[in-house]
């Protein structure tokens, strides 16, 4: 069982000229499940993308101690890196087993691949042939997941991956989460707010603005309590 | 009039159903809701949540039922039912990603005045010669302070998803509604957030207006309603207080998952959260 | 009754709507756009060919090969020069891109001009056989060639598009290109793939529909304009849409004016139109989702 | 691939030189639809108003002087057509051909009569185009409808017709031709008439309700080209024995008859304006096989375009130079008996104030048949336009 | 700025259209160019609220610019009434043609809406060719009466300068009106129509409306085409024309009605004044409008206002 590990080293992402992300060292070791916390627009999506590749940034992103920096998404994703994107990256006109299987050439995967991610959750395998876009918002977001955890990935890159999920559905997602992360797995979560995933969290960095104001390697409630005490500052700071 | 003393009942619905082809998504479900009151609507992914908030709010036509808000028959387009005082966000963002925040916003103030086909063409002359109404600016300026939404002059579509959402309930909020329907706003929000739309379901409330809010971070909800439905698999499977709500046998079994009992953190939670930034 | 003459029209005007619309389906499915310059590869396509077998004395297969890479060509150019270009320095906005192959219709419509003449050229055959007569109705090889030649690439496309691996690719970029491009789906090359086939399909078309009425450098835009409206009737909802489209198009062509009387032809149109859209109005196949 | 196909068709559009006029220049405007959808018919006439403003220039000019050509192309863009024909003003033109499609020529009458510069619209069909309002100052060649209803009439009086059918198309120049030739065909019964969209691909169905009425014959009126043929193809082959005919524009445009099935066009009697044994015509086929090669075959067009020129340079001699718009124009209109090179030998144009229409009578015209190789064989032997002069 | 909304715009109008008319003077070749552009620019600002505010594009503005076009045939014509109402009745009457049509057509959107429009543009045309009684058949309507408002005749400079000064106005409103709430009502329905019908406008309605606004304003430009060259045929305003308009406002810009205008004056130039002795005018716009498309996709006016910002952003 080999541990893996995503290093992000002086990752900046520009928008046209605003920048969403500064800078910023992050790393996520296999093992261990990091957090990426900070307000709405703080850059954690960006980052995320950056370190998967779709969208445009500098520095230089390491799996495993390699640089991918130079690599297309569809090279990262074959080297082991998954994500699930926030919003629903989905293709609504296509089926439940499509959605998968296009994941599954992309990562040049057998075709049980797709049989596996539909077993994942339950609903998905009853409504295998209707069209994505059809399906209600969790429905969704199970399937989003179901893909990124298609394969075997080294890291995963979680991006709000509750959202909009059953506390149910949550449970047994973390359980899953963190019997990855326990198998090696890198797992890189960004959250608004701990919330319900505080518990399985063992260290995290607070982003607030595009940098990283903040590491704590010492759990996730006290990665949660530094976001309030931070964030409580910085509102007060503001006034 | 007699309101204060007896709470007027607002919006009813009763033998809700919708069916698509072969999928039944709602299943006859009733409810009531009264002036002031906040109702809850929670339940397991693809119980039917969605399904009734666009019921509600006119997105889709019910295969069967009835609305009646303040005792008149809602019915018709969704355009109607706004202008009857219905407002409602979106579970997945829906602002026109090129206009800007402020602009977006406007949009729950402008509608207000352009709802009939001769508003519409008065609008186009007086727009033409005077286009901003001053009252619509300071209403908006008031939304984007009470939700905390900064930087009114970016385009929508440079927000993070997050930052969508918030301008979602800022603009529901605009139209000073009746009822508002809030579909799962915390997703995704930061403490901030949370503290702001808070703050919204509470000023409706205020104004003895009603909220229906559906969300899966309960314990946020069960701080926030006076009152929760549970569907399941498109039928209301409880409806009652919300302490009676989550320690009912149905809320466990179908939504917590019948082994596990509420997550642990549950009540204090609800409460913190909101106060953090305030 | 002799109406089999009719109906043998409708059919030969109903595959040429289809296939165009086919080729308007191939970018819409695969790009997420409407390519409205699938008429003048159209025209390319047959035009260039009766040119350089009228004028060059080329071999009609030979000629018919230079237009039909002539066609895909241009649809490869459409793509990599035009559309590609203006969608990423718009930020992905649809209208500049539309806007754009509009001017690649009317620049290939005066180039084809230019290049051939302005005058109306003889479509030329790729098979001379005699033509089949039935009963009393005579059909023209042309008219035969072109119904294969239906048959086979809907066929053809309907399986590549349902099972094969880049069909699938191809619908998943032209549903969400925004998806596909996150994911790292090979989005470009799999526009460039449908860019590249519609080229081609509308290539053929033209070739093998010019010898019923001839070819001009103007055919573009009124072809463009039919493949559209067969594309519109038919809906998006499946491959075979275009083809029912075109069918349906072409039977309203033919019989309109056959029961209407042959005055009110433009009248006619308009109504059915109104009519169609009034009960269908996104066309016969659709996919429906939540917005 | 596309540069393989490098093309031959611009040939003939070269600015005709002083030749042996020296004096000042006079400056003929030319607003040809080059590239529109007129184009195709267009060019043939502008290519042969460049042909003899060269051989007037080589034989000594107008008045010793030059005439000079300036060109502007409206596309058949009637939206494009006031700013062109100032255009043409504002280089000095002192009168204008008018070779576009007749929408653009409608449109142009106004701007005419505003610029106050006379204009001759060569190979106008259309009678609408000289008729009032503002027909002060625009001028066309051929007969009218008239005559061309009198001329039919004789034909089917002598083949024993008594009644037709019409297949026409669908643009503004047939519909305003429809209008005034279809009533004068008083001498027979019209059956039906069935329109097709002028870029029609298909006519079976217009074809079939014609065939359901049972004419004897079938007139085809188009402004020519690919609805034409397709219309003749389609007659050809499903109404084999009904008698067809056709106004000019068949005639006229040598090109569309390649477009015709085989055998397609056997039989069409099209009403032409070229007569082989007109000296004139001869001497202009002469000079247009010697430019353009052995195989050109010679198209009213060219032969109106001729007169155009000729007519022009007779007014302007009247007048006595260009630089009064209104004497040019009364010199125009005092143009009597001017031998034509199209229609028979003794066919003369002459203009008036209100004589808009050069054609005298109807000599201008004869019936010309297809033979079995698509290609007119001769005057029809069943009947001819008396020629009273 | 927020002051005096659209000042800004207004600006460059007028100092543009001064320019111009100075550049005109008195010969009559540029003072046709300007009553054409104006009938461009009006054809393709009547587009620009349907079309590039609300996202639907109807085809039928041939039809709209014939019926303002008509207006003027017929009442200088057939009736003895002041020719200046023809500007009262056409658009009108374009506007009420627009809502039938928008009626008719109220449940289509995007391309299915342009199929139907494209359809009904073609049916006017062969409407107009029929209807001999009222529209004077395919010869169309000449020898049209002169302006004479109370007494006053305007001459032809005097036309022209009124046809920029309406194009200026027009273009003004239209941009205050899409700054203003109605503005945003519309521009939101073309992304987001679900949340315009949730906050209580009934977006098919409200796109009657703006349709009709866009028919009134095409049909001005038509009137005004038909009045200052003299005559209307039913072939006058082609397909090719609703393509140019098309065009127009991306060229100048779809940011705002300016672009509209801007892009007619691009067009004009490049179809009709651009030296390139019997070259195709389409084929140069055609070629004009990808190179603009794709050094500045979002229009000159969009390119202009990138580079001030960048030139501003500098200093700042
Ligand atoms: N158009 C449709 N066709 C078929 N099934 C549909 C359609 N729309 C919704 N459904 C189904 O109806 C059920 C209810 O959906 P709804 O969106 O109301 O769920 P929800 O309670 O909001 O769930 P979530 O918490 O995941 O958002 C789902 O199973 C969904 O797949
Ligand atoms: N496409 C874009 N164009 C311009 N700016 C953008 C774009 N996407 C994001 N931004 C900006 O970049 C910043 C970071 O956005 P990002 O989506 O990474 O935030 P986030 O931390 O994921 O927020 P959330 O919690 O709301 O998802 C924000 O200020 C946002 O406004
Ligand atoms: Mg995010
Ligand atoms: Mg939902």
């Amino acid at each position: 069982m080999s541990s893996h590990e995503l290093r992000l080293e002086g990752l900046t992402v520009r928008y046209g000229h605003a920048s969403a992300v500064e800078g910023v060292d992050i790393v996520a070791p296999g093992g261990v499940i990091t957090a990426l916390v900070g307000p709405n627009g703080a850059g954690k999506s960006s980052a995320l993308l950056a370190a998967y590749g779709s969208v445009a940034a500098t520095g230089r992103v390491f799996l495993d101690g390699e640089d991918v920096s130079r690599l297309k998404p569809a090279a990262r994703a074959r080297a082991g890196i998954a994500v699930v994107p926030q919003g629903r990256q989905l293709f609504p006109k296509l089926n439940v087993a499509d959605n998968l299987q296009v994941m599954a050439e992309l990562l040049r995967l057998p075709r049980s691949a797709v049989q596996t991610a539909i077993d994942r959750f339950p609903i998905l395998r009853t409504r295998m042939k209707s069209l994505v876009g059809v399906l209600s918002g969790g429905e969704q977001q199970m399937l989003v997941v179901s893909r990124a955890l298609m394969g075997s990935p080294r890291v995963l890159l979680l991006d709000e991956m509750m959202t909009g999920l059953a506390p149910l559905v949550v449970q047994e997602l973390l359980r899953t989460v963190t019997q990855l992360a326990g198998e090696g797995v890198a797992v890189l979560m960004a959250e608004p707010a701990l919330g319900a995933v505080r518990g399985a969290v063992d260290r995290g960095y607070v982003l607030v603005r595009g940098e990283v104001v903040a590491t704590r390697e010492d759990g996730g409630a006290a990665l949660d309590g530094e976001y309030r005490t931070r964030m409580g500052v910085l509102k007060t700071a503001a006034h | 009039m007699w309101g204060d003393a007896v709470a007027e009942t607002l919006l009813v619905g009763s033998g809700l159903t919708k069916r698509y082809g072969g999928v039944t998504a709602l299943q006859d479900v009733s409810f009531s809701l009264t002036a002031g009151e906040v109702l809850g609507l929670v339940g397991p992914n693809g119980a039917g949540k969605t399904t009734l908030v666009d019921l509600i709010s006119g997105a889709q036509p019910a295969t069967e039922g009835l609305l009646t808000l303040r005792g008149q028959r809602l019915a018709g387009p969704a355009s109607r039912r706004a202008k009857a005082g219905l407002a409602r966000t979106f579970q997945y963002p829906q602002l026109a990603l090129e206009l800007t925040v402020a602009e977006n916003l406007l949009l729950g103030r402008a509608a207000r005045r352009h709802g009939t086909v001769w508003q519409m063409i008065a609008g186009s002359f007086s727009g033409a010669f005077r286009p901003y109404p001053p009252a619509d600016l300071a209403a908006v300026a008031a939304i984007a302070e009470e939700l905390g939404i900064d930087r009114l002059d970016r385009p929508a579509g440079d927000l993070s998803l997050g930052e969508q959402r918030l301008v979602e309930v800022g603009r529901a909020l605009g139209q000073d509604p009746l009822v508002l329907l809030l579909d799962e706003p915390f997703a995704g929000s930061d403490a901030a957030g949370v503290t702001g739309i808070s703050e919204v379901v509470r000023t409706v409330q205020r104004r003895g207006h009603a909220v229906i809010l559906v969300d899966h971070n309960v314990d946020l909800v069960a701080g926030l309603v006076d009152r929760i439905m549970l569907l399941d698999r498109g039928q209301s499977v409880f409806d009652g207080s919300p302490r009676e709500c989550l320690d009912s046998p149905q809320m466990q079994q179908v939504y917590f998952g019948a082994t596990d009992p509420a997550p642990a953190a549950a009540p204090d939670d609800a409460e913190e959260v909101p106060h953090v930034v305030s | 009754m002799g109406q089999l003459q009719l109906w043998l029209s409708a059919l030969e005007m109903g595959c040429f709507f289809g296939l165009l619309a086919l080729a308007y389906y191939l970018v819409l499915v695969g790009a997420g756009f409407f390519n409205f310059a699938i008429g003048p590869y159209a025209m390319v396509g047959g035009l260039c060919t009766s040119y350089l077998v009228l004028y060059e004395d080329m071999n009609v297969w030979a000629a018919a090969a230079v237009a039909i890479t002539a066609a895909a060509a241009l649809a490869v150019v459409t793509e990599l020069v035009v559309v590609r270009p203006v969608q990423r320095r718009s930020g992905g906005g649809e209208l500049p891109a539309l806007v754009a192959v509009a001017a690649v219709l009317f620049a290939i419509q005066q180039l084809g001009g230019y290049l051939f003449g302005y005058t109306t050229l003889p479509g030329q055959n790729l098979l001379t056989f005699d033509p089949v007569t039935v009963g009393d109705t005579v059909v023209q090889p042309s008219a035969l060639v072109l119904l294969a030649f239906t048959v086979v690439a809907f066929a053809g496309l309907a399986v590549w598009i349902r099972s094969t691996r880049t069909g699938r690719l191809l619908r998943a970029v032209g549903d969400s290109t925004h998806a596909a491009g996150l994911l790292g789906l090979p989005v470009n090359r799999v526009r460039l793939i449908a860019f590249l086939l519609s080229g081609l399909l509308a290539g053929i078309t033209g070739l093998l529909f010019a010898p019923k009425a001839g070819v001009s450098s103007l055919s573009g835009l009124s072809w463009a304009l039919s493949g559209f409206l067969a594309m519109v009737v038919g809906g998006t909802g499946s491959v075979w849409a275009p083809l029912v489209g075109g069918l349906l198009l072409g039977a309203v062509e033919v019989f309109v004016p056959y029961y209407f009387g042959g005055q009110s032809h433009v009248y006619g149109l308009l109504i059915v139109a109104l009519l169609f859209f009034a009960l269908k109005p996104s066309g016969l196949f659709v996919r429906r989702v939540r917005a | 691939a596309l540069t393989v196909a490098g093309c031959g068709n611009k040939a003939g559009n070269e600015k005709p030189s002083n030749g042996t006029a020296s004096g000042a220049p006079i400056i003929i405007g030319l607003d040809e639809d080059s590239t529109g959808s007129g184009a195709s018919y267009s060019t043939i006439a502008g290519k042969t108003i460049r042909l003899a403003i060269q051989d007037v220039n080589d034989k000594g000019g107008v008045l010793g002087r030059p005439l000079q050509l300036v060109v502007e192309n409206d596309e058949s863009d009637p939206t494009k057509v006031p700013a062109v024909l100032q255009k043409l003003a504002g280089q000095g033109a002192k009168a204008l051909f008018l070779q576009s499609g007749s929408a653009a020529i409608l449109q142009a009458k106004s701007t005419l009569t505003a610029l106050g510069l006379p204009a001759i619209a060569p190979t106008g069909v259309t009678a609408t185009l000289v008729a009032p309002p503002d027909n002060e100052l625009i001028y066309m060649l051929a007969n009218t409808t008239t005559d061309w209803a009198q001329v039919y009439c004789g034909a089917f009086k002598a083949a024993n017709i008594t009644k037709i059918g019409v297949l026409t198309d669908d643009t503004t120049t047939i519909a305003a031709l429809d209008k005034a030739l279809l009533p004068a065909l008083s001498c027979v019964q019209i059956v039906a008439t069935e329109k097709g969209a002028a870029n029609a691909s298909d006519l079976s169905a217009q074809v079939a309700r014609l065939k359901n009425a049972n004419p004897d014959a079938v007139l085809v009126t188009s402004v020519g080209g690919a609805f034409e043929v397709l219309a003749q193809n389609t007659l050809g082959s499903q109404m084999k024995g009904t008698k067809r005919f056709s106004l000019a524009s068949i005639g006229n445009q040598p090109a569309s008859w390649k477009l015709a099935a085989p055998g397609a066009l056997e039989g069409l009697i099209f009403m032409g304006s070229i007569n082989t044994a007109n000296p004139r015509t001869q001497a202009l086929v002469t000079l247009l096989k010697d430019k353009y090669g052995k195989d050109y075959d010679i198209t009213a067009y060219d032969a109106q375009a001729w007169d155009s020129v000729h007519v022009l340079k007779l007014a302007i001699e009247k007048a006595g130079g260009v630089d009064d718009s209104k004497k040019l124009n009364e010199a125009i209109q005092s143009v009597k008996g001017y031998p034509a090179t199209f229609g028979q030998a003794n066919f003369t144009l002459s203009f008036g104030a209100d004589k808009h229409l050069g054609a005298d009578g109807a000599c201008g015209l004869s019936l010309i048949e297809f033979g079995a190789d698509n290609k007119p064989k001769g005057p029809w032997a069943t009947f001819q336009p008396p020629c009273a002069k | 700025m927020k002051r005096f909304p659209g000042s800004f715009g207004l600006l460059g109008g007028v100092v543009g259209a001064v320019l111009i008319l100075l550049w005109v003077g008195a010969d009559g070749y540029k003072q046709t160019l300007v009553t054409t552009t104006a009938t461009y620019a009006l054809i393709a600002l009547g587009m620009y609220v349907p079309y590039l505010m609300a996202g639907s594009l109807s085809m039928a503005y041939g039809a709209y610019a014939g019926i303002g076009g008509y207006a003027v045939g017929l009442i200088s014509t057939k009736s003895g009434l002041p020719l200046i109402l023809a500007w009262v009745a056409g658009p009108i009457v374009a506007a009420a043609v627009a809502v039938l049509l928008g009626l008719a057509t109220r449940r289509l959107s995007g391309f299915f809406l342009a199929a139907v429009t494209l359809l009904f543009g073609m049916a006017f045309t062969a409407w107009l060719v029929d209807a001999e009684g009222i529209s004077g058949g395919s010869g169309g309507l000449g020898s049209l009466r002169k302006l004479d408002i109370l007494g006053w005749q305007p001459s032809h400079y005097q036309v022209v300068v009124g046809c920029t000064v309406v194009v200026c106005v027009i273009a003004f409103l239209l941009d205050r009106l899409r700054m203003s709430p109605w503005g945003v009502i519309v521009r939101t329905m073309r992304d987001a129509p679900r949340a315009v019908e949730a906050a209580g406008v009934r977006v098919p309605v409200m796109n009657l409306v703006s349709l009709a606004i866009g028919a009134a304003i095409a049909a001005v430009g038509g009137g005004l085409f038909t009045y200052s060259a003299g005559s209307v045929t039913p072939d006058t305003f082609t397909l090719n024309l609703v393509f140019l308009a098309i065009f127009m406002p991306l060229i100048g810009g779809a940011a705002t009605p300016w672009g509209a205008v801007l892009g007619a004056v691009i067009a004009v130039e490049l179809t009709l004044n651009f030296p390139a002795v019997e070259t195709s005018g389409t084929l140069i716009l055609a070629l004009g409008v990808l190179v603009i498309l794709l050094i500045a996709p979002q229009g000159v006016i969009g390119y202009a206002s990138r580079l001030t910002k960048l030139v501003g952003g500098r200093r700042g």
